[in-house]
């Protein structure tokens, strides 16, 4: 147990809050490069590989960096 | 083999980023484009607000479920509330209609999730509620003939 | 106000991470810190793999079923299966006691949903299934008097 415990607790007191908006802005700005190098966005799964991340936390993220303007421009467009 | 999930909640505004997220890790199993998720939560976002506040006048009592299912690279996914339900659905799908105006970007919802997903279908009555169905194609999508 | 969510899936390994996401997002509201909420992620992968392979013995027509309150800062979270039940739950409990000892850090999933939460509570009937129960506290955890 305390193994796994030390695995798990590696960010002291760090709040998820704070650590998914670093990682989605990351995820953003990867989101932008691969997409420039290959012609069309990354799968979700490709994302999370390319920056080292576990899926889990890539898919929480992406909800911490929702833009609800971007939906209005889309629509409309 | 088909692989259902559901999920159900109180129709909280708080909730949306729940059903945003349970959704989407669903989803994740195809491996999707981060494109086509932001879609798919933004359709399911828009369908969540309106069971809340058009089903359930934002009473938290009322519940909330989605059922989606994995197929053939396709997800499908259900969006069912109790409330009061919809008098005339082809009126209530047209662009700008809506019978909250004093909400922001109102009259877009059906508009944006027929936009974002590939069927759109909607049934409802005052007795029983409304049920929202979309599908979404998130793997296989891209047949490159070379 | 209480605030509650439902999710139920098919007994397929690969839901675990669909139901750790969901609970994750759940408690999210509560903006714990990361490592509580991988703690509270591990607790929910241990009982759900146990109803999948010890409840269902992997069949996954089977059903499990979450459900997850927050109150207070703090979260509940019910887990249940209605697969063959556990005849002597003390015995489970023990560390290292396992009905599956092929299995790779065998016994310790009770010893680890027990040693991440603040309350376990098991109860479990060869007729209606396992039900595993367990708090977290979340939020308002410490009181630094200065
Ligand atoms: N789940 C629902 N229950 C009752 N009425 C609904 C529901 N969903 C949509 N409606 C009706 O359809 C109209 C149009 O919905 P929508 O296109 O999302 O626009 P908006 O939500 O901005 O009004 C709503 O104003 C409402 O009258
Ligand atoms: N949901 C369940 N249904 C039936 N039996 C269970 C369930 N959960 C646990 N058990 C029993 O309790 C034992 C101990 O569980 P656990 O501590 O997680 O260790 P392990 O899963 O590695 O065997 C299992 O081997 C199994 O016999
Ligand atoms: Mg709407
Ligand atoms: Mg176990």
């Amino acid at each position: 147990i305390g193994e796994i415990q030390r695995f798990l607790r590696d960010d002291g007191e760090v709040k998820v809050s704070r650590r998914l908006k670093e990682t989605a802005g990351k995820m953003r700005r990867e989101r932008e490069a691969y997409t420039a190098e290959f012609g069309r966005p990354p799968s979700i799964g490709e994302l999370a590989e390319r920056l080292d991340i576990p899926m889990e936390e890539a898919l929480m993220a992406q909800e911490s960096s929702r833009r609800l303007a971007s939906i209005h421009e889309t629509v409309y467009e | 083999m088909q692989n259902a999930v559901n999920i159900s909640f109180n129709a909280l505004g708080e909730n949306e980023a729940f059903a945003r997220v349970a959704v989407a890790s669903f989803a994740a199993k195809l491996n999707p484009t981060v494109d086509d998720l932001a879609e798919l939560k933004t359709a399911v976002s828009e369908a969540v607000t309106n069971a809340i506040i058009h089903g359930y006048d934002s009473n938290p009592a009322g519940m909330v479920y989605i059922s989606a299912t994995i197929e053939d690279g396709e997800i499908d996914v259900v969006i069912r509330d109790e409330g009061r339900g919809i008098d005339n659905i082809e009126e209530a799908k047209e662009p700008l209609f809506t019978t909250k105006p004093e909400m922001e970007r109102a009259g877009m919802g059906f508009t944006i999730m027929e936009h974002f997903t590939d069927r759109l279908e909607v049934e409802s009555s005052s007795s029983s509620g409304t049920v929202v169905r979309f599908k979404k194609r998130l793997a296989g999508k891209r047949v490159n003939c070379v």
